[in-house]
C-alpha cells in the first residue's frame, strides 16, 4: 500500500505560525535560533524581517521566493512580530500522522483506507509518501537500528534504491527532514503474495501503541482486533483463505458489493493478513496461523458493523470457492459470533 | 510550469531540484540544482550591493581593466623612468660626440 | 522571462518596485526594484563566496588591478626586454665611437 | 534535538549568529553574523550570472587580469611609440657618426 505523511512544515500552513496566520509584508517573523528546520515555500511573500535558524532551509517552489515593500504593506495588518512553532516532536511511529491508499490516484483523491494501528503506520512492503509541495520533519527513532520500507517520496523524488536514499538521507535538507536514531531504509521487497502480506510492525508495537489515546468503548464485549492498539467496538471476520486469494481484489470486491451502499457510508473497514494465534480447545496458544482479518467500526456501538460482518460471511459462503475462501467466522461486540449464528 | 508537473517519476538525481535558501551554523547559503543558475537582475536604478561594494559596477570595471591591460599589451603603458634616464643621457652623449 | 506567467495572481502587488528573491523554474533570481536595492552584508571577519572564490577579495582585486593598472599607464610597467637591450647595444656602440 | 537545551543561556550570542533577510527602507538586505560567510553554490553545470554577465567567468578575469599586471610590471607591455622612435632616432644618429 501507499503511506502519506501528513503533517508538514510549509510555510503556507497558517497551523505552523504561533499567531495562526501566514505573515505579511508589515510582520516580523522570526524562526528559534535552534530551530533545525526544512521549510517549503510554494508562493510569494512579503516581509519586513526574517530571522533564519542558525541551521534550517527554504525550499522555493517554482514562482516562490520572498520581497521586500517600502512603507506599508496594505494587504497586512499593523504588523506582529510571528514565530514558526517549534511543534513538538513528530513521530514515524505516531499512527495518527499517516494516510493509507491502494495507490497514488486514490491517494490524491483522498480515497483512503482505514487500518488497524500497526499498519497505520509504514509496513516494510509500503511505499512511503511525503507530499511533492511539502516540507515536514519526522522523527524516526525506534528500538531496532533501521526502518525498512519499500520506497520513498520526498518533495516528488521517487527512491526505490537503498544506496540512492542513504545518499538523500546525508544532504542537508536530508538532515533536516529525517532525524531520530534510526535510519529509513529503501529497497525492501513489496509484498509479492497475492494473498497479502504480514505487515510485519509487531516489533514496534509498544512505540507505536504509546502514542494512541484509547476511547473507552462504549459496548458489552468490546474486541481487540490483531494489530490495534485499543479495544472497539464493531466486528471482526476472520478469512481462512486457500492459494487462490488476492486480497486486492477482495478488497475491492467488498467496497462494490457493500461499502457503497447508504446504509454502510459511514463504516470503517480494514482487512489485511495478519497472524492470528491458534488456541487449542479455544484457550491453549500453539503458535500462529496466517488469516486475513476484517476489522468493521460503525462509530457508535457496533450494530452496523455487526450486520456488514453477516453480509460479508454470508457472502463468503455464497462464493467461498471462487474467492479462495476455506472458511469464516466473525465476532461482534454485541456478544454474538458466528458459532451461535 | 511545464516539467515541474511531471516530477512524480522520474527524477532519479538528488541534486535536480528547487533552488534552497539554506543557513548551515549561520552561513547563508543560495544553491541550486544541476543546470540551474543563481542571477542577479538590476535594473538601471536598482543595484545589487556586496558590502557597499556595487556589483554591476565592479564587473564593468573588469571588463575595462581587461581592455586596458590589451591596449598596454600592445601599446605600451608609460615609459618607465629608467627608460627615460637612459634615453636622455644616450641623447646628450650622442649629442656631444 | 519563461515562468512568469505562472506568477498570475500575485503579479500587481509583486510589482517592479519591490527588490526581491525568487525561484523561476529552478534558477534562483534576485530581481532589484526601481531604486531599490538587494544587499548583502557580512561582518567585517564574514565573507561572500560564489560556489568556492572569496567574492569580497575579488572584488577588492577588481580595484587593486584598476589602481595597478593607472600606476602602470603613468608611470609604465617593467621595461620591455627589446628596449632594453635596444639601449644596451647602443650604450656600448656610443662608448665605443 | 539535543542542544535545544542550551537555548536560554546562549541567547545572546545565537542570536547574532542567526542570518537576516530584511527591509531597510524598502531595500532588500541579507545578512549574517559575525565570522559567518554568504554563500552561492551553484551545481558544476549550473552558473551564477549578474544581468548578462557570467559571474564565474568574470571572476576568472579578475584573476587572469591580475597575472597579466604582474607579467607587465615585471617584464613591461608593449614598447610605447614615443620609446620606439626615440631609439629609432638614436640608431641613425648614431650610426651617421
Amino acid at each position: 500500500l501507499y503511506k502519506q505523511w501528513i503533517p508538514d512544515t510549509n510555510y503556507e500552513n497558517q497551523t505552523n505560525w504561533d499567531h495562526g496566520a501566514v505573515p505579511c509584508g508589515n510582520d516580523k517573523v522570526k524562526f528559534p535560533a535552534l530551530r533545525k528546520v526544512s521549510v517549503f515555500v510554494e508562493t510569494t511573500h512579503a516581509v519586513q524581517e526574517m530571522i533564519l535558524p542558525v541551521d534550517g532551509e527554504f525550499i522555493l517552489n517554482s514562482g516562490a521566493g520572498f520581497y521586500v515593500v517600502s512603507g506599508q504593506d496594505p494587504d497586512c495588518g499593523a504588523g506582529v512580530t510571528t514565530q514558526f512553532k517549534d511543534s513538538e516532536s513528530v513521530e514515524w511511529f505516531n499512527p495518527a500522522l499517516w494516510q493509507a491508499a491502494a495507490n497514488l490516484d486514490d491517494l490524491q483523491r483522498g480515497n483512503f483506507l482505514f487500518s488497524v494501528h500497526e499498519e497505520s503506520v509504514p509496513c516494510g512492503y509500503d511505499d512511503v509518501v511525503f507530499k511533492a509541495r511539502s516540507s515536514f520533519k519526522v522523527d524516526t527513532s525506534s528500538s531496532e537500528s533501521s526502518i525498512p520500507v519499500k520506497s520513498v517520496s520526498v518533495l516528488g523524488k521517487k527512491f526505490e534504491s537503498r544506496s540512492e536514499f542513504s545518499e538523500y538521507l546525508g544532504t542537508r535538507s536530508g538532515q533536516l527532514q529525517f532525524h531520530g536514531s534510526s535510519a529509513v531504509t529503501v529497497g525492501h521487497p513489496g509484498c509479492e503474495d497475492p494473498s497479502g502480506c504480514d505487515c510485519g510492525n509487531s516489533a514496534n508495537r509498544e512505540r507505536i501503541c504509546g502514542s494512541v489515546t484509547c476511547a473507552s468503548p462504549n459496548c458489552r464485549k468490546p474486541l481487540l482486533p490483531e494489530g490495534h492498539c485499543c479495544d472497539v467496538c464493531g466486528a471482526i471476520v476472520t478469512l481462512y483463505t486457500a492459494a487462490s486469494f488476492n486480497l486486492q481484489t477482495y478488497r475491492q470486491r467488498i467496497h462494490h458489493l457493500f461499502l457503497t451502499l447508504p446504509q454502510y457510508k459511514s463504516i470503517q473497514l480494514g482487512m489485511s493478513k495478519v497472524f492470528k494465534p491458534q488456541r487449542l480447545m479455544g484457550f491453549i496458544p500453539f503458535g500462529s496461523s496466517a488469516v486475513i482479518q476484517v476489522v468493521i467500526l460503525d462509530g457508535e456501538e457496533g450494530k452496523q458493523a455487526e450486520r456488514l460482518a453477516r453480509d460479508i460471511s454470508k457472502d463468503a459462503r455464497a462464493h467461498g470457492s471462487n474467492l479462495g475462501i476455506t472458511g469464516d467466522e466473525f465476532q461482534a461486540s454485541s456478544g454474538s459470533s458466528s458459532d451461535q449464528s | 510550469e511545464p516539467g515541474d508537473t511531471a516530477q512524480g517519476r522520474n527524477k532519479r538525481t538528488v541534486d535536480n531540484d528547487q533552488p534552497r535558501m539554506q543557513s548551515e551554523n549561520g552561513h547563508l547559503v543560495f544553491t541550486t540544482g544541476s543546470n540551474k543558475e543563481i542571477r542577479f537582475q538590476t535594473s538601471p536604478s536598482g543595484r545589487v550591493k556586496v558590502d557597499d561594494e556595487d556589483l554591476t559596477q565592479l564587473l564593468k570595471q573588469i571588463k575595462s581593466n581587461k581592455e586596458e591591460i590589451d591596449d598596454i599589451k600592445s601599446n605600451g603603458g608609460g615609459v618607465p623612468p629608467d627608460v627615460t634616464n637612459k634615453l636622455n643621457q644616450l641623447d646628450t652623449r650622442v649629442s656631444t660626440l
